[in-house]
């Protein structure tokens, strides 16, 4: 069993509503010192790699990301592997 | 709080809320009581002595719905006023606030169906010795509209339990014949609980909307009872 | 030709254009003057194909006060209230990135709507996709729509009343998203988008400004191809909850009189808000891109002068008022800068600071506008599809593969005509309480508080009737809008429309265009419905394939008192059920209503034959009678009978009653398909008690409109002719749950 | 300037429908060898550290993860700090 976890985050130019909400919350609890804020998602997906080599199982997360789990209109991703 | 006084109540208005007017419609000219919006950056008023927490996306909903309201100046005016012992009704957002503020227990949860749901519904209501059912019969079936993203209930067993201990669960979802189960629960709230009080009985958070069926011509007019009861435990 | 020099074609300004702003200005443009003119003279902003024909509207009648020309229409309503609506395309946008291209096209029609000082009170869409059966795209691009269209108007509290859904694979690489939008105003606080008084300032209130959407308008203005998905950096994102705020500031602004002119951002951003607002006004305006409040800083002139970041309004304000209107925009925490002043030298100049960047007469950019007088010439298509029909045989042959239950349910399913149930559910349609027709009836109906009025809207188009006949499809499209309002009693007062077609320069498209157009202004002139504001939407083509032109129309009616409201549903068993209008047709071969219909395309695979016909004149005589009978209380429910026939129009009465019917029709066995499916128009299903009869009978006569009673209410199941034989709640299943079974797929 | 990684989760009990609707996605993209999937919340957050130590960043980043970012009845979260 494999673990990957991607992050999907909006692209730099692209409006980040849900962080700028953020990011003022965080100022009216009283942390002046908070810069930009962003807001992403995140994924965890367990994946039986059936002895597959990293390459091939890196094809399938790409594939994955670009068509499902992110947006490539307005959104990046990256992921890491991790194996127990 | 000073009680025996006309009722009066206050509206809270947050940047995002959307039914204020709406509730106003309701209790002033439906019910002929006095009421005012409170801007969210208030942090006090003396000539209340009821609050209405409206739907609406108080902060865009954005990060948790109702996340963000909490750090409103004017929460810990309702935090403080709730403990005295006033009628707060939080509804479908102002209800997600009640939760996220803690003066309610458990949590929302996105509709399982992942959809926006507006619809009537079916509910139950499940207990009236409380200032906000207390207007319907005992188990009395009303139609009602739910709007949201997020009303899929949580809680964890034991605050389950005790919210049975205490009939602290209100109103149900269920069918026009007052069956209860997982095929008319609209969002997968646990045990198809719709709306919820404090043990101290003077919060009241719902996920429908009582204030948009106040009048037949919407559909429904079973949402008069909720504030008639409010209004008469001041009286 | 140098390589700068071609930079005016990558812009999208043809080699002509490029002359005449030489022409214009004297000397060669510089980068941020060829952006500024690119963005004004597209066919988005200019509207260079169709404005010669669009002139021809007719724009004056009882209720205008407002025709084409500002933000949007408006109609006057009595007791010092105003309507204010406008319809609007988002389809290139969307059909890239379904969600936010829908999203952000709900939130610029609605910012159309407050700029004219109302407050929105409800949104309808019109949509078009390619069929969702075999088609995992199309069904994401739908479930994509229909969320983003909801999360931005759910967040905004404006409730999405009504639309209307097709499918057919013409829209498959170019799905349409027309939104509609409406408010209410007090009449003597309407404002105008116009900059005048030297000296004034133009505020720019709401989001930042970021590289979002750069070219969108130059891009909206292009067919869809593989590149479209190169240009993503176009796709423009929006925040409902921003734009929710700077709906209630603008309206705060206006309530206390601190400006004296607002205008949104829609296309093509700061350039053609302050170039229209001058343009009205017949002034200049300096603008300081160094004022512009940024989400990047790196941001430079031209980039900032055209980005189309959503959330933004451009407001006129007197000098003294800047420091009220601040602290108004403080209150609420957003922007609020002072980007423009009006001069009086006719001129658009930016500057950054100081600095001069560019120097444009105004007029150049709107009124000096190219304006093209394309060719047209009718498509071969026309005369291969106008002599179709179906032949007794084929009809024949259906009833031998299938029994009338069998086709009678699989019209009620077909995604073209069932209950739209899963896409309202997920649209906020009661918020502000006004919502007095739920969605599923002919038309919406929002009451007005602290009054007995309401208002009813209905937006329609039929692409196939346009594609077999442009000119009649599009009279059909106004018809049947004010036949809707006609069945909720309401009284037709004005409309919009929304103009979807393919590549201009094409003459066959234009000739559909100019037929539609002039369809259009028949309906409206015979009907006496005007056309208060519009929009048009070219090249709606992918891969070189255009769409079937597709008008879509969305009319407002004022019903007088709402108390006398009737839905469609059945109400009572033993009410006898009548059809009252044109029901000759059916009889006619020439004319027998299935060309274009539903039943051709779902058992025959076709769109083909005869457009069917329409009498204005009868449809005026029948609408009226409608609007009558329903406010002398003589009848229970009126539904027209539109897509599908009246089999579906009596089905649509029964399920949404809970209701079962038997209903009689004099027709022969194979005959019988036509009659049930036919489209013909000017037809409504009424129902009234025994006791009303005669008196309708009477009423019918009196304006020569058929009256004929077919039925009667009651039982379990909708029988028809004893051919048709179905348990109502099994209508219901199928009716209720088809587009969610093809959804979840 | 730090930047700060959160990461939310819903807590394991909890159906989580976004993650159950991922999962199914991917199944139907054809890969049949997909675990377990769980959709959370990543916010990226500036914050400038006028000199505050690691034991003091963390206490303000778990307030505000307590108070803001997650919802302690329903989510977990971790974070991580990245110091450029
Ligand atoms: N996209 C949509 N959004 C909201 N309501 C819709 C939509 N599509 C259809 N509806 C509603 O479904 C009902 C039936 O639509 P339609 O079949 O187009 O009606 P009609 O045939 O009378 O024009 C109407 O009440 C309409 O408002
Ligand atoms: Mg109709």
């Amino acid at each position: 069993m494999l673990k990957v976890n991607v992050y999907v985050t909006l692209k730099k130019e692209i409006l980040d509503a849900q962080g700028l909400v953020i990011k003022k919350a965080i100022k009216q609890i009283g942390y002046e010192n908070v810069g930009e804020v962003r807001f992403g998602k995140f994924i965890q997906i367990e994946i039986d790699d059936n002895g597959k080599n990293e390459e091939e199982i890196k094809k399938e997360i790409d594939y994955l990301s670009d068509k499902l789990l992110a947006n490539p209109n307005i959104e990046n991703y990256k992921y890491e592997i991790v194996r127990n | 709080m000073p009680s025996r006084k006309k009722p009066y109540f206050g509206i809270l208005v947050f940047p995002g809320t959307n039914c204020e007017m709406d509730c106003y419609h309701a209790v002033k000219n439906l019910l002929k009581v006095d009421c005012k919006y409170i801007w969210h950056k208030e942090t006090k008023d003396d000539d209340i002595n009821a609050i209405i927490i409206p739907g609406g996306f108080s902060y865009g909903d954005y990060l948790r719905s109702g996340a963000v309201a909490k750090f409103s100046p004017v929460m810990s005016f309702v935090r403080d006023f709730a403990q005295r012992g006033g009628l707060v009704i939080g509804i479908c957002n102002g209800f997600q606030i009640l939760l996220e503020e803690n003066i309610l227990p458990g949590a929302m949860l996105r509709n399982n169906t992942l959809k926006f749901i507006c619809k009537y519904v079916s509910l139950k209501v499940e207990d009236i010795n409380n200032p906000f059912t207390s207007g319907y019969k005992a188990g009395e079936i009303i139609k009602m509209p739910i709007r949201h993203n997020e009303g899929n209930y949580y809680i964890d067993s034991i605050g389950l339990a005790r919210l049975k201990e205490n009939n602290q669960i209100l109103l149900r979802y269920g069918d026009a014949d007052g069956n209860i189960n997982s095929d008319n629960n609209p969002n997968g709230s646990i045990e198809n609980i719709a709306g919820i009080c404090n043990e101290k009985r003077n919060v009241f958070g719902l996920m429908p909307h009582p204030e948009a069926c106040c009048e037949k011509i919407l559909g429904s007019d079973d949402g008069l009872k909720i504030f008639r009861s409010m209004i008469g435990s001041i009286l | 030709m140098s390589e700068a020099e071609k930079e005016y074609r990558k812009l999208g300004l043809k080699d002509n254009e490029f002359l005449k702003i030489i022409e214009y200005l004297g000397r060669k443009p510089n980068y941020l003057e060829l952006s500024i003119y690119s963005v004004m003279w597209s066919e988005h902003c200019s509207y260079k194909s169709s404005r010669a024909l669009l002139k021809n509207f007719k724009a004056t009648g009882k209720y205008v006060l407002q025709g084409p020309g500002e933000n949007a229409g408006v109609l006057d309503i009595g007791d010092n209230q105003a309507i204010v609506f406008k319809m609007e395309s988002h389809n290139h946008p969307s059909a890239v990135e379904p969600y936010q291209g829908a999203a952000t096209g709900i939130g610029g029609i609605i910012r159309d709507i407050f700029a004219m000082g109302a407050r929105p009170i409800c949104s309808l869409n019109s949509l078009r996709f390619g069929k969702l059966y075999n088609d995992e795209h199309q069904r994401y691009l739908f479930e994509m729509v229909v969320k983003g269209i909801g999360d931005y108007g759910n967040c905004m509290g404006i409730p999405t009343v009504g639309g209307e859904v097709y499918f057919d694979d013409t829209y498959k690489g170019n799905c349409l998203v027309n939104a509609m939008s409406v408010g209410i105003a007090q009449k003597d606080k309407l404002i105008k988008s116009k900059a005048f008084g030297t000296g004034n300032f133009l505020v720019l209130i709401g989001s930042s400004t970021g590289r979002d959407g750069i070219h969108g308008a130059t891009f909206a203005s292009d067919e869809l191809n593989e590149e479209s998905e190169e240009r993503r950096p176009s796709v423009q994102v929006g925040d409902p909850f921003m734009e929710k705020v700077v709906l209630e500031v603008c309206l705060e602004l206006i309530d206390k009189k601190m400006i004296l002119g607002l205008q949104d951002m829609g296309a093509a951003g700061i350039t053609s808000s302050s170039v229209e607002m001058a343009s009205k006004g017949d002034v200049g305006v300096d603008i300081d891109v160094a004022a512009v409040p940024l989400r990047e800083a790196s941001m430079v002139p031209y980039e900032i002068m055209i980005s189309e970041s959503q959330e933004r309004m451009l407001a006129l304000v007197d000098p003294s008022k800047l420091s009220e209107v601040k602290a108004v925009c403080d209150k609420w925490n957003i922007n609020c800068e002072r980007i423009g002043t009006v001069t009086d030298n006719g001129l658009y100049r930016i500057f950054k600071g100081r600095e001069l960047l560019g120097e444009i007469p105004v007029k150049t950019l709107t009124d000096e506008a190219p304006v093209y007088h394309h060719k047209y010439e009718k498509p071969k298509y026309i005369d291969g599809t106008i002599s179709f029909s179906l032949a007794e045989n084929d009809y024949a042959g259906l009833l031998k593969k299938y029994s009338h239950n069998e086709i009678f349910k699989k019209m009620i399913s077909s995604p073209n005509i069932c209950s739209k149930k899963w896409v309202w559910e997920q649209y906020d349609h009661m918020v502000q309480t006004n919502t007095a027709l739920l969605p599923g009836h002919d038309s919406a109906v929002i009451r007005i508080k602290n009054t007995s009025k309401a208002i009813a809207f209905s937006c329609d188009g039929n692409g196939r009737y346009c594609y077999l006949d442009p000119y009649k499809g599009a009279i059909i499209a106004v018809a049947e809008t004010a036949r809707n309002l006609a069945c909720s009693g309401a009284v037709s007062m004005g409309l919009t429309d929304c103009l979807n077609y393919g590549t201009p320069e094409k003459p066959g498209i234009f000739w559909q265009f100019k037929n539609s157009i002039d369809g259009i202004i028949k309906a409206c002139e015979e009907l006496e419905i005007p056309v208060i504001s519009g929009n048009v939407s070219f090249y709606n083509e992918s891969f070189g394939k255009a769409i079937y032109p597709t008008p879509i129309i969305g009319t407002a009616g004022l019903i007088a008192d709402v108390k006398n409201l009737v839905g469609m549903d059945f109400k009572d068993n033993g009410d006898k059920i009548i059809l009252i209008g044109n029901n000759d047709k059916n009889n006619d071969p020439e004319n027998d209503g299935i060309g274009g219909s539903e039943f051709l395309e779902l058992f025959f695979g076709k769109v083909a034959g005869k457009c069917p016909d329409i009498s204005l004149d009868y449809e005026k005589k029948l609408d009226n009678l409608c609007i009558d009978l329903i406010s002398d209380g003589l009848i229970k429910s009126a539904h027209d009978v539109s897509v599908g026939g009246i089999s579906v129009t009596i089905a649509e009465c029964c399920l949404s009653g809970k209701k079962g019917a038997r209903v009689n029709i004099k027709a022969e066995t194979v005959d019988l398909l036509k009659y049930l499916y036919n489209e013909n128009q000017s037809r409504i299903v009424v129902s009234a008690s025994q006791s009303n009869l005669k008196l309708i009978g009477d009423r019918c006569s009196k304006v020569n409109i058929q009256f004929q009673e077919i039925g009667v209410i009651g039982g379990e199941s909708l029988i028809i002719n004893e051919e048709i034989d179905v348990d109502v709640n099994e209508i219901i299943g199928l009716y209720n749950s088809s587009i969610e079974k093809i959804m979840s797929k």
